[in-house]
């Protein structure tokens, strides 16, 4: 290689190295004496956030808050908050947690208990689901900010030619959408069939709405009781009896299931409220023909809802809570989550914003919405959540996909769960 | 130009293979010194000492008034032309040639001249812009010399540079390669199993058995003066016949024996028999056995009861003579003792 | 050997459907990225856009710091690249040409050591990356990198190694070069190819690697470009911005075209010169 | 000289930097792995060990040898001269040149059951009766469709280690077998085949190990499903580890991989025939 200095590129090599060593340690404190703190969040979509922390500054001059935007994929961000938790390490003195997070990372010891100053008059001002969804334990872990629950979005439009009501039960609801669809130009159902976490969402409102749950109150597992057999069987007849569903409902996410929606190409939707906005939005084909309702269950009335939403917490290994926690109070002020609300849409967790005469007129719906949420059940709170989670994608995605029949995938399932939740 | 002295060599492979076992000698300045003696004997080992590339377990090598034993090869001021000739594939013949001047850091102009020079003198001047796989190999063979006589080295190492020619291409590279040595006065050590190359090259001959030292001696001495069986077998074509003394004296042959007959070996080389197809005064009649002919020279198998002999003359043995009549040299009896097969004078 | 027309045809096809299997999809992303977002989920899909557009080339940097990210990849890719085929050189040479009793076992050890999935290593890693104080540094993945690759340079590089004729290195020694010289100014250049396509191999890894990059780099200005490509958002969180992702995809693959069609020269002359022999 | 002792240690300090630095970053995790392994018991009953490792096998199976396959095809189309060889080259390097992460979210698009291409070209070739084909959503399917995202993307790879390979077999030999009259295939299967055995070795011992370890591939493109019918074993490594937090059953997990790798790579070996150690 003539021209090329091995011994001098080498030298070159360790000197940049050292100067990267010395170069770029990551000061706890910035330049200018402010104490900072970072938390990982998604991609700042609107803006809300950034906003959100410039009024903060301004207000705290001695603190700085870094927002490490992360990819937009979840489970990715818990990822990336686990290794450094993990570590034992103060990267992230905040963390900006979905509900599901709480029970782990409070079982491990990584999140500060916030008892003493998130107290229950102060609770008593967010939806119920949502600061439920932050206890593990007896204790308080997280701060909601953003409330989300699956519900039922369908054609106004259609249902009403055909002279129909919104469906009551998930029978009527099978009836419609079987009278209504013409595949594949138009397919009765479209939900979240792919083997991930929003499987289980959708897996327990069908659970929930036929009177099953995953755990007893005694931390058994009886998620294979006859309800939840009937409750899968209902899930799997949409592909595999009744074909109100595509085949390749097995793949959709909520992306997959709402761009067949707004193209019209589905009677009912199970989704989040974020498609919302989206599917009347201009130039979509559905705009103004759709309608929201609580998701449906066996019987009328018995519809529940899966609940989602993120919320802020304090590391364990903060050098400053107390900071941090000024910052995550800041956060959830109605204030603020009404920046959030008008910048990204982002739905807020407080009660009383949905009683905001500003907010309600922008979002009409958000009345409806208020009864999806306030009725919304956490998922089943435990530290080896993950691990249900996955015996429940594993064995749901196989029962949709006609490999096992509901009974063997519900019994699998709450072995695999027994055997690994109960060992530990 | 230097002497180079080599004393006491000793190399172990391993535990117990010894490969070179107490090797002494010096070449002169100027001298052609080859190191002659069949596969396995350590010569290449042996240069391979002298050039540095390995290192021996006892004795020492001086270059000059230099002691190198311990000197790395690019010290020692040396050059060596391998027997696949080792050049660098990726350079041209003229980087290959210039690359030990460039090396030691002479100036561009200096390496040029010297390049060209070398090119000159070994006729190489058409393929300094060659790559050496676009080379025959007697072109590969005359860069790799280049390459050893462009530094102008102490000593010029050779590891049977010839053995990868043809026949043709070998005899003629073979007379260059006397001619250009004579010319440079260089100090050179060859190694060959080739006996007719030492013979013509050299200045002296280093013949070299089991890792010891046979014989040093001009390429005369070697060839008339064995210093014992060994050397004397394995110089010269046909190779010398030995024979037991009692056996030549059964024949009926009287040479002066020095000593005790039943201790002695004789040997005389083939062409110094003196033979006949005329009976003469003491000659001893033989019977040939076999007649090979090769125009200039015929060589001959020959009987007289258990005693055979191979006789080489020149020119012509009629075919019709089945009967040939011997007479020994006097002056040209070379006599080992029968026990160390040494010579005795 | 004069190839028959038949032959000729043969090859020619050969070669048509190899560049068309290798092309293929990435020329979707490619007319993807030229499609208004509109279009990219539309069915049919289509297979030339109704009316291109280079918008989606502009919101990626509007988006997100893409310059940044694609000199930070170049900065991880070079130095890994340099870094693994220097001290993987080292080390191959060693092993191929240098006494070292217990090398064997050394080499089997390294081989070993490559079984192990990186996954895995990602926790301790971390730890030993924040320890000494890597975090947010391109060393803090030059450094796994270049170990994660070595075993397979290594055992490469050695390979090679082993072929060249061992009296071409000891000339050199009595042309007066040193083990080092000898390495630099011969080994390296016989084994140009070899170096060549580890090199090459080597570099892609980096410029492509995601959990580590992910794990290790939390500012937005040391960040590499699969990160970068993974942050790119849509109008909401769930939305995937294709018409972005493609044309960032097209856009960052542009450099490693051209880094093959660099080195590439060298690995032809390399393999066609005769190599080692005579 | 040195003396010898001395001339070991300087040989080995080549070694050195190699030896540190995979000691760092491979040695200590791997150790770390040995030491914090924990839950063995748990094993025999783990189905879901067993069928990622099944479908683990399968997918290194199957990609590893259709690779093998189609780079040895590629390595020697391309050693042949032709005419813009260098962009040819260049083009066949692409797939290996894209992100891996990125490119499966394309694949995914690709192989979209409602707005996919793939099934679309299919349809408009004639070769399905609807466009409509859920490839993702059927076990048999979606491994196809990993394995082919896969080949897809390591051919390369394969190819450019095949083509060093293939490029030092001397053309004599060729030449020689042409005399014997030996044809092109029996040319392949008597001379490349044999000569290009111990770079065979090597290319499929490190594809075997890649392919043994799939990872961002599987984790974008199905997330395991449908119903965990293309689990792979180092996404569920990754679930126990970073999902469940049980370290010391990741870490069982991992030496479980790292037996059958190097069961795997014995295999190899053997049916090579030679150690190039």
């Amino acid at each position: 290689m003539p021209g090329l200095h091995l011994p001098r590129l080498l030298t070159l090599l360790c000197a940049l190295l050292v100067m990267g060593v010395f170069g770029c340690s990551p000061a706890k404190e910035s330049a200018d004496g402010r104490i900072v703190l970072r938390y990982l969040a998604g991609p700042d979509v609107g803006g809300g956030s950034r906003e959100i922390i410039r009024r903060f500054e301004a207000l705290h001059p001695g603190i700085k808050i870094k927002m490490v935007e992360g990819p937009a994929a979840s489970n990715i961000r818990e990822n990336m908050y686990s290794t450094s938790l993990m570590g034992g390490e103060s990267t992230y003195d905040i963390t900006y947690m979905d509900v599901v997070w709480v029970p782990k990372f409070a079982a491990q010891g990584w999140l500060l208990p916030l008892d003493d100053r998130f107290t229950p008059e102060m609770q008593d001002e967010f939806l119920p689901g949502d600061v439920l969804g932050s206890i593990y334990d007896g204790k308080i872990y997280r701060l909601p900010a953003q409330s989300d629950a699956g519900m039922l979005y369908y054609r106004k439009d259609l249902i009403e030619a055909a002279g129909f009501k919104p469906p009551r039960d998930w029978e009527d609801l099978v009836r419609i959408a079987k009278a209504l669809q013409d595949p594949p130009k138009i397919w009765g159902f479209a939900f979240q069939g792919k083997q991930y976490e929003g499987l289980v969402c959708d897996y327990l409102e069908f659970l929930w709405g036929f009177g099953g749950r995953v755990i007893d109150k005694d931390g058994k597992i009886i998620v294979d009781s006859q309800e939840g057999i009937d409750a899968l069987a209902a899930m799997v007849s949409t592909v595999r009896t009744h074909h109100i569903s595509p085949e390749g409902i097995l793949t959709f996410q909520e992306e997959e299931a709402r761009h067949l929606f707004q193209e019209g190409k589905a009677v009912f939707m199970r989704n989040w409220p974020y498609a919302w906005n989206l599917v009347n939005s201009e130039g979509s084909p559905v705009k103004g023909k759709v309608g929201i309702m609580p998701m449906v269950g066996r019987i009328p009335g018995s519809g529940a809802a899966t609940l989602g939403g993120w919320g802020w917490g304090i590391s364990a290994y903060s050098e400053h809570p107390e900071e941090a926690w000024k910052f995550i109070a800041f956060a959830t002020s109605a204030e603020s989550l009404k920046v959030s609300y008008r910048k990204g849409g982002v739905i807020p967790a407080r009660k009383s914003l949905f009683k905001d005469p500003e907010v309600l007129a922008k979002s009409p719906h958000f009345a409806k919405l208020y009864d999806v949420l306030i009725a919304a059940r956490p998922r089943p709170v435990h530290p080896m959540y993950a691990r249900i989670s996955d015996a429940i994608q594993l064995h749901v995605s196989a029962a949709l996909a006609g490999q096992e029949t509901p009974e063997e995938a519900m019994k699998g399932a709450a072995a695999e769960m027994r055997a690994f939740v109960e060992r530990k | 130009m230097a002497k180079v002295t080599v004393k006491d060599i000793r190399k172990t492979f391993g535990e117990t293979t010894k490969v070179l076992e107490g090797i002494s000698f010096e070449a002169n300045d100027g001298e052609f010194v080859s190191l002659l003696g069949p596969s396995g004997c350590g010569k290449t080992t042996l240069l391979r000492i002298i050039a540095g590339l390995e290192y021996a377990d006892s004795g020492e090598i001086h270059i000059g008034d230099k002691e190198v034993s311990k000197t790395p090869p690019k010290d020692r001021d040396i050059a060596m032309v391998f027997q696949n000739y080792a050049l660098y594939p990726h350079l041209l013949v003229s980087e290959n040639i210039g690359m030990g001047l460039k090396l030691r850091k002479y100036p561009e102009a200096e390496i040029k001249t010297r390049t060209d020079d070398a090119a000159r003198m070994l006729d190489l001047q058409p393929l300094l812009d060659r790559k050496p796989a676009a080379l025959s190999g007697g072109q590969r063979q005359r860069v790799a010399l280049a390459r050893a006589l462009v530094r102008r080295p102490k000593v010029t190492l050779l590891d049977e540079p010839l053995s990868n020619l043809d026949a043709v291409l070998r005899e003629r590279t073979r007379g260059e390669l006397k001619l250009l040595f004579r010319k440079i006065n260089g100090t050179a050590i060859y190694v060959t199993h080739d006996q007719v190359e030492a013979m013509t090259l050299s200045d002296k001959i280093v013949v070299l058995n089991k890792g010891r030292i046979q014989q040093v001696g001009t390429p005369h001495e070697i060839y008339h003066e064995p210093q014992n069986t060994f050397v004397a077998k394995f110089l010269g074509a046909p190779p010398m016949n030995i024979i037991p003394a009692p056996q030549i004296l059964e024949a009926g042959f009287s040479p002066e024996v020095p000593g005790e007959a039943k201790d002695r070996l004789l040997g005389v080389r083939p062409e110094d028999l003196n033979i006949s197809v005329d009976s003469s005064d003491g000659a001893i009649a033989f019977d040939v056995t076999l007649r090979e002919a090769t125009g200039a020279q015929t060589v001959l198998t020959i009987k007289a009861g258990a005693l055979e002999l191979r006789a080489n003359l020149s020119g012509d043995w009629p075919i019709n003579g089945l009967k040939a009549f011997v007479s020994l040299p006097a002056d040209k009896l070379c006599w080992f003792d029968a026990s160390t097969k040494e010579a005795c004078s | 050997m004069r190839p028959s027309p038949w032959a000729r045809l043969f090859l020619g096809c050969s070669v048509a459907v190899i560049v068309v299997w290798s092309l293929a999809p990435f020329l979707w992303q490619v007319i993807t990225s030229l499609k208004p977002p509109a279009e990219v989920v539309s069915v049919p899909p289509t297979y030339w856009p109704s009316s291109p557009t280079i918008a989606s080339y502009f919101k990626i940097f509007e988006n997100r710091p893409f310059g940044t990210y694609i000199v930070n990849s170049f900065i991880v890719a070079l130095g890994t690249t340099v870094m693994c085929t220097g001290v993987g050189t080292l080390a191959a040479y060693a092993f191929a040409r240098l006494s070292l009793p217990g090398g064997k076992w050394a080499i089997r050890a390294i081989l070993l050591v490559a079984l192990f999935p990186p996954t895995i290593l990602i926790v301790p890693l971390y730890k030993l990356i924040k320890a000494i104080g890597l975090l947010n540094n391109p060393f803090g993945l030059i450094l796994p990198y270049t170990a994660l690759n070595l075993p397979f340079t290594i055992w490469v590089l050695m390979t090679f190694f082993k072929q060249i004729p061992k009296d071409i290195e000891e000339a050199a020694a009595v042309d007066g070069l040193s083990r080092w010289g000898t390495l630099l100014k011969i080994i390296l250049p016989l084994s140009a190819p070899a170096v060549a396509t580890t090199g090459i191999l080597v570099f892609i890894f980096s410029w492509n690697e995601f959990l580590l990059a992910l794990t290790f780099i939390s500012r937005d200005a040391a960040r590499t470009v699969p990160v970068g490509i993974a942050l790119l958002s849509g109008v909401t969180i769930y939305e995937v911005p294709w018409d972005q992702i493609s044309a960032a995809v097209v856009l960052t693959t542009v450099p490693v075209v051209l880094m093959v069609l660099a080195f590439q020269r060298r690995i032809i002359e390399g393999l066609t010169a005769g190599a080692v022999k005579g | 000289m040195k003396d010898e002792g001395t001339q070991v240690w300087i040989n080995w300090s080549f070694a050195v930097p190699a030896l540190v630095l995979m000691g760092l970053v491979n040695v200590i995790p791997i150790g770390q792995a040995f030491y914090f392994a924990d839950g063995f018991s748990a094993l025999p009953l783990d189905t879901r060990l067993v069928s990622s490792l099944k479908n683990t096998f399968v997918f290194t199976l199957a990609t590893v040898l259709i690779e093998l396959v189609l780079g040895l095809a590629m390595a020697m189309v391309l050693l042949k001269p032709l005419p813009g060889r260098g962009w040819v080259r260049a083009a066949v390097l692409i797939p290996w040149a894209l992100p891996t992460a990125i490119m499966a979210m394309a694949w995914q698009w690709i192989f979209n059951a409602e707005y996919g291409v793939m099934g679309d070209l299919l349809y408009k070739i004639g070769l399905v009766s609807s466009p409509q084909i859920a490839w993702l959503a059927k076990p048999g399917l979606a491994m196809a469709a990993c394995v082919l995202a896969d080949v897809w993307k390591t051919t390369p790879f394969m190819a450019l280690l095949l083509m060093s390979g293939l490029a030092n077999i001397p053309d004599e030999l060729y030449e020689a077998a042409e005399i014997d009259g030996a044809g092109p295939f029996r040319q392949f299967c008597f001379i490349t085949l044999p000569l290009l055995k111990p770079t065979i070795a090597l290319a499929v011992i490190f594809r075997a190990i890649q392919s043994f370890g799939v990872f961002d591939l599987v984790w974008v493109l199905t997330g395991g499903g449908p119903g965990g019918k293309t689990q792979m074993i180092a996404l569920y490594v990754y679930d126990t580890v970073y999902r469940y937090l049980d370290i010391g059953y990741g870490c069982t997990l991992t030496l479980v991989m790292a037996g059958c790798l190097a069961l795997m790579s014995g295999v190899v070996l053997l049916v090579a025939g030679r150690e190039e150690a």
